[in-house]
């Protein structure tokens, strides 16, 4: 059941999806790509502590998903979160608060980047368990079809956690039980240092989708178009009731694994230079003035709105009081 | 009021819970039409069907994954693990994902979710399917844990570990399934937190654990012959753990002996000590002493699990030996 | 990669093999029914204690498989573990004092039916946890590289087994580092009550072999001659350097689960009395007979031999003493 | 001697261990190339190839499991979890395999592996990767547990758990990887369960754990200034636990704090007391005291994190309560 998926459409399809559609998603990237700039300046300047692992090179994939999804349905989320948090409607400001560890972020500062969650919007959380949210995302998916809401799931993973064993019960949880559930994994390459190919037994990730007789795609990941084409077909079976998938997003980090690593001696500086030159952003802005009449001047007021956005969260966050001391012993049960 | 065995009382809990609340659902290997390794599901399955009562794969991570991702979003999961042993593939879930979601996300998190495994040795099930490892659970902040000694507390404490909105880890004994007891007909809620004096005494407080609960009352009985009347608390509760109860015998006992069956190294007499130390220090006139399991894993042989379990004569011992 | 195990050679060959050999097999399949069906009677009266997990119908996987073997290569076992100990050449005297809980037995009688080993034999030991031997097959193959003595790893395991997570990474650290390892899946179509279509979202286990781009091979588990064949190949590619295999051999436990298990209710007596028919020591016998030249007179002999060892183990362990009192402290730390 | 870090005598325990005994080999996560999340193994790849320094897929029960395997077939693995968080993950290979190998097999196996995990909070790893688990490890028969905090220490427990034919879990902590001791040349072999009385004194007895005995060293010398002089003992290990040479001082100052930066409920404070109580109580001036992370997850900011890890203040100030 495995398929590569090629780009669904053709040339010069942008123009099949609605163009605030379009604007929305090209809007998405741009905002993950700023506030992952924004944050390693900052983090620079030690106003972010502790490590943060940064999503720029892969925004195509978690747009194009995320904006396969109504607002209801849900997403877990790994150690490298902002992206997906951003693409499934998270709030910049509350976001940025969060990571400087402000009583007004996602999580009254408790959580930092690793944990950010907003449960409004079905984002059950990043995590800094490889793997760790894997089987959660099966149980978010079971308990819509329990309680009959139609909602779908989508659980972000990277390659690395391809290769622990959450992953392998999760996916055969799901397709025992037909879950509503959209398994994607963004192949980086690398988990941390490690190569792919050195610690995965196969080349794809996607055909392991025989081994649960799921379907198993892979699909360039620096492309939006396509990375949304499949994971709509995906939410789509899901929804039907047809059961989980299984999607390989080929991508890549454009920078070190996380602040505490510049990136290199393990990667070529060819293949990193390689790999900004397929910056999904880029490709995504040639596609829309190329094929859906769109002009560089909604692209710029597109940018400098997120910019606008950014910076009033990070002025927000920066204005923001620490928890209060009585904070460290609230929130342990309900 | 009707007699019955704690299994049975476990599963008139889940039966009245499934019932008033359709969120509630239950998880594990083979506990539907085989009604589980231990019988506690048996004819659930037939009530409320193979949604709400599902077999699962042999993946307890994905066991109690799906329960912490069925939580969070508005569903009550009981999951079973059918020995506590394998509570070891588990924990990662319950200690790292269900038990600090709510701290993590600043509160927003609500993960109401339970899972059920037992222990304990006596069946000489060895070494792998014997452990005591509720002091694991007690060493997770963000989880409670509830470990009944009585058919009647087993069915008050699931009923409540259901309805709470907090990660609970409910200890069975795999010895106590069989063993019966009343218990009030209705909603006989049994809240987290209050131990029960389960025998009365002013010479010393034994506190046990689970099973180890019925060891001391035989213990007692042993000396009371003696004319030594010790005081037997079941903290039903080991988290939380009402230390009020313990600490006010000790006062008035001065003296203290605490009883598991799990290891002694690392065991929870040392936490229950510390936390009745503060309050009973001044009134003591003998050290807190623990009757436990040694420091090895569970042997096969009957003869050496016989040794290796708490009995009454140890326990009687102890307390002997701070007269 | 995946094919399915045909008998590799043409009827009439069992005698392509040496009739020691063969005759070796069949002995070896003998013991373990006898050695079972005298454990179910030492159950019943109490003598042996605990579950016990019996093998009686899949005695052809274990003594296919370890056939295969040189006397100092290894085996992992799973909670049913009495046959692949005898196939690798386990002593019923030994074993049987284990059952009884007796000093004498493999394990002081520390640790009973599912903790037999005999290291000295490359029987690292049942397991009481599923999957549970599945990383340390690995680890005991990377072993037998690292110190260079191309020993080879036979790890049996259940269809139940197939879908924790320690299959998964077993199975993908031992493609990555290409370890002399053969996963042998005994698919005995249910674990515990479970059915092995309800939990595995695959029909056959071997076909995730492709997520580990290693052989996957089905193969008749109630056909010692092709059990043997299978894992002979898997077992020279193993020690030629090439890596793991995964084999899955469909069989039928003729029991319930364990000693509290009648082994109805989830199984139709139709299915269990259509598997008795396939008994795989008949089957093994009528190919001694028809194609090897072998007599009922020698079959029959083995028979009463394997009878007689069985008689003197029961015997021994009978009247071998408890373990000490002591003996509780002891062996704790090396 | 010679002055070195945390880690480069960690990472020297490593390399002259392997050089001595070529059974010795490593797995874990980045630990060829990249040296280690906390750079533990760095440049040993390059004197001991890929064969025996091993990159491993991010599966910690894949890496506990294989490491069980090669011990019980004649090889001596080092794994490397990269936080203890992970533990958690991998615990059943641990507890339920290597540790009871050797009882359940009737003493026939030898388990010589040693995994190597660190753990602690104080670099705003949050909840999930600031966990300090020792009491897990404590309460599991037939493993050992060292816990060094100082470079002399941290190099001279790796070699002897090395050589050591038990499984030993080995717990380092991230905020003591960069800090600098002296450490003796050669083989500077330090034993299993003998503490080491980091500073004496004779007022009270200071049991810290980890980087807690830095904490407890800078409380002895604040209160110092009040003219009390803490004995401030490192376990070192804690399976097994120097139980003597912590009576000893006890029987000596009648006061003991016990300081750990776990979590309070169920952390080893528990055992510890309990495990000096029958040969310390009759000296007893004062109720055993701990001073321990509350019970609480890890939090993020920075400066809730500061409360929750014990402080040399609050150290001293619960020494003084006592006195
Ligand atoms: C269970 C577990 N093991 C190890 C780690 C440490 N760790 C954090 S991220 C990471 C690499 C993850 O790689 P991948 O899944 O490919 O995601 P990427 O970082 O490439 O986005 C590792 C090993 C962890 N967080 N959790
Ligand atoms: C980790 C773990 N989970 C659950 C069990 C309980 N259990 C023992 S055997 C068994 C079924 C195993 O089925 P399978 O692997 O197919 O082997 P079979 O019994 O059919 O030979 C189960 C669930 C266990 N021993 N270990
Ligand atoms: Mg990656
Ligand atoms: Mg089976």
């Amino acid at each position: 059941m495995k398929h590569r998926a090629g780009r669904a459409r053709q040339e010069g399809d942008a123009g099949a999806l609605p163009l605030e559609k379009l604007l929305g998603m090209y809007r998405g990237m741009v905002k993950i790509r700023q506030f992952e700039e924004k944050a390693k300046e900052l983090f620079q300047q030690a106003l972010i502590r502790g490590g943060v692992h940064f999503y720029i090179g892969q925004e195509a994939v978690a747009v194009g998903a995320c904006a396969a999804l109504r607002e209801d349905d849900y997403i877990t989320s790994n150690h490298r979160g902002h992206g997906h948090c951003i693409a499934k409607g998270g709030r910049l400001d509350l976001m940025m608060a969060e990571l400087m560890g402000k009583a007004t972020g996602y999580c009254k500062g408790k959580g930092g980047s690793m944990h950010i969650a907003d449960l409004d919007r079905g984002i059950l959380g990043a995590n800094g368990l490889v793997g760790g949210s894997m089987p959660i995302a099966a149980g978010a998916a079971l308990s819509a079809k329990l309680r009959g809401t139609g909602q779908v799931t989508v659980s972000f993973f990277g390659d690395g956690g391809a290769n622990i064993g959450a992953f392998h019960e999760s996916l055969n949880f799901a397709a025992i039980w037909k879950l509503p559930v959209v398994y994607v994994c963004e192949n980086n390459l690398y988990a941390i240092s490690t190569c792919a190919a050195e610690a995965t037994a196969v080349e794809n990730i996607a055909d392991r989708a025989a081994g649960y007789n799921i379907p198993g795609v892979i699909v360039d990941g620096q492309d939006i178009l396509a990375v949304y084409d499949a994971v709509s077909q995906a939410v789509q079976r899901a929804r039907r009731g047809e059961g989980p998938s299984l999607l390989e997003a080929k991508t890549y980090r454009f920078e070190g694994h996380f602040t505490g690593d510049p990136g290199v001696g393990y990667r070529t500086k060819e293949e990193v230079e390689a790999w900004r030159q397929r910056d999904p952003i880029a490709k995504f802005r040639d596609d829309l003035t190329a094929t859906a009449g769109v002009d560089e001047a909604q692209l710029k007021a597109i940018w400098d709105e997120a910019a606008q956005e950014l910076e009033a969260a990070v002025a927000f966050a920066k204005a923001s009081p620490e928890p209060a001391d009585e904070e460290l012993l609230t929130d342990i049960y309900a | 009021m009707s007699e019955m065995t704690y299994a049975q009382a476990l599963n008139q809990a889940l039966r009245e819970e499934m019932r008033r609340d359709e969120t509630v659902f239950l998880l594990g290997e083979d506990i539907a039409g085989y009604g589980g390794a231990f019988k506690v599901t048996q004819g659930l399955l037939d009530e409320f069907g193979p949604e709400r009562v599902r077999n699962t794969p042999i993946a307890e991570y994905g066991i109690v994954g799906l329960a912490v991702g069925a939580a969070l979003t508005g569903c009550r999961p009981v999951a079973e693990i059918m020995y506590m042993d394998f509570m070891a593939l588990a924990i990662d879930q319950l200690a790292n994902q269900a038990a600090k979601m709510r701290y993590m996300f600043g509160g927003k998190a609500r993960v109401p979710m339970v899972v059920r495994a037992q222990e304990g040795a006596g069946r000489s099930n060895a070494a792998q399917h014997s452990q005591s490892l509720e002091a694991w659970f007690v060493h997770i902040p963000g989880i409670y844990v509830a470990i009944p000694s009585t058919p009647r507390d087993a069915k008050g404490l699931l009923k409540t570990a259901i309805r709470d909105d907090n990660p609970v880890m409910f200890i069975e004994h795999k010895l106590l399934y069989a063993t019966r007891g009343e218990v009030p007909a209705g909603d006989d809620i049994i809240p987290l937190g209050q131990a029960d004096v389960k025998r009365p005494g002013r010479d010393v407080t034994v506190v046990a654990v689970s099973r180890m609960v019925h060891v001391a009352l035989q213990a007692a009985e042993q000396l009371q012959a003696d004319g030594v009347e010790a005081e037997v608390i079941d903290p039903r509760t080991l988290v939380p753990l009402d230390v009020r109860t313990i600490a006010d015998s000790v006062r008035r006992t001065h003296r203290l002996v605490i009883v598991h069956e799990a290891a002694e190294r690392g065991g929870v007499s040392g936490e229950i000590a510390m936390a009745v130390m503060p309050e009973v220090f001044d009134y003591l006139d003998a050290p807190i002493t623990r009757v436990t399991a040694p420091n090895s894993p569970v042997p096969f042989n009957a003869r050496l699990e016989g040794r290796f379990i708490p009995t009454p004569e140890r326990v009687a011992a102890a307390v002997r030996s701070l007269l």
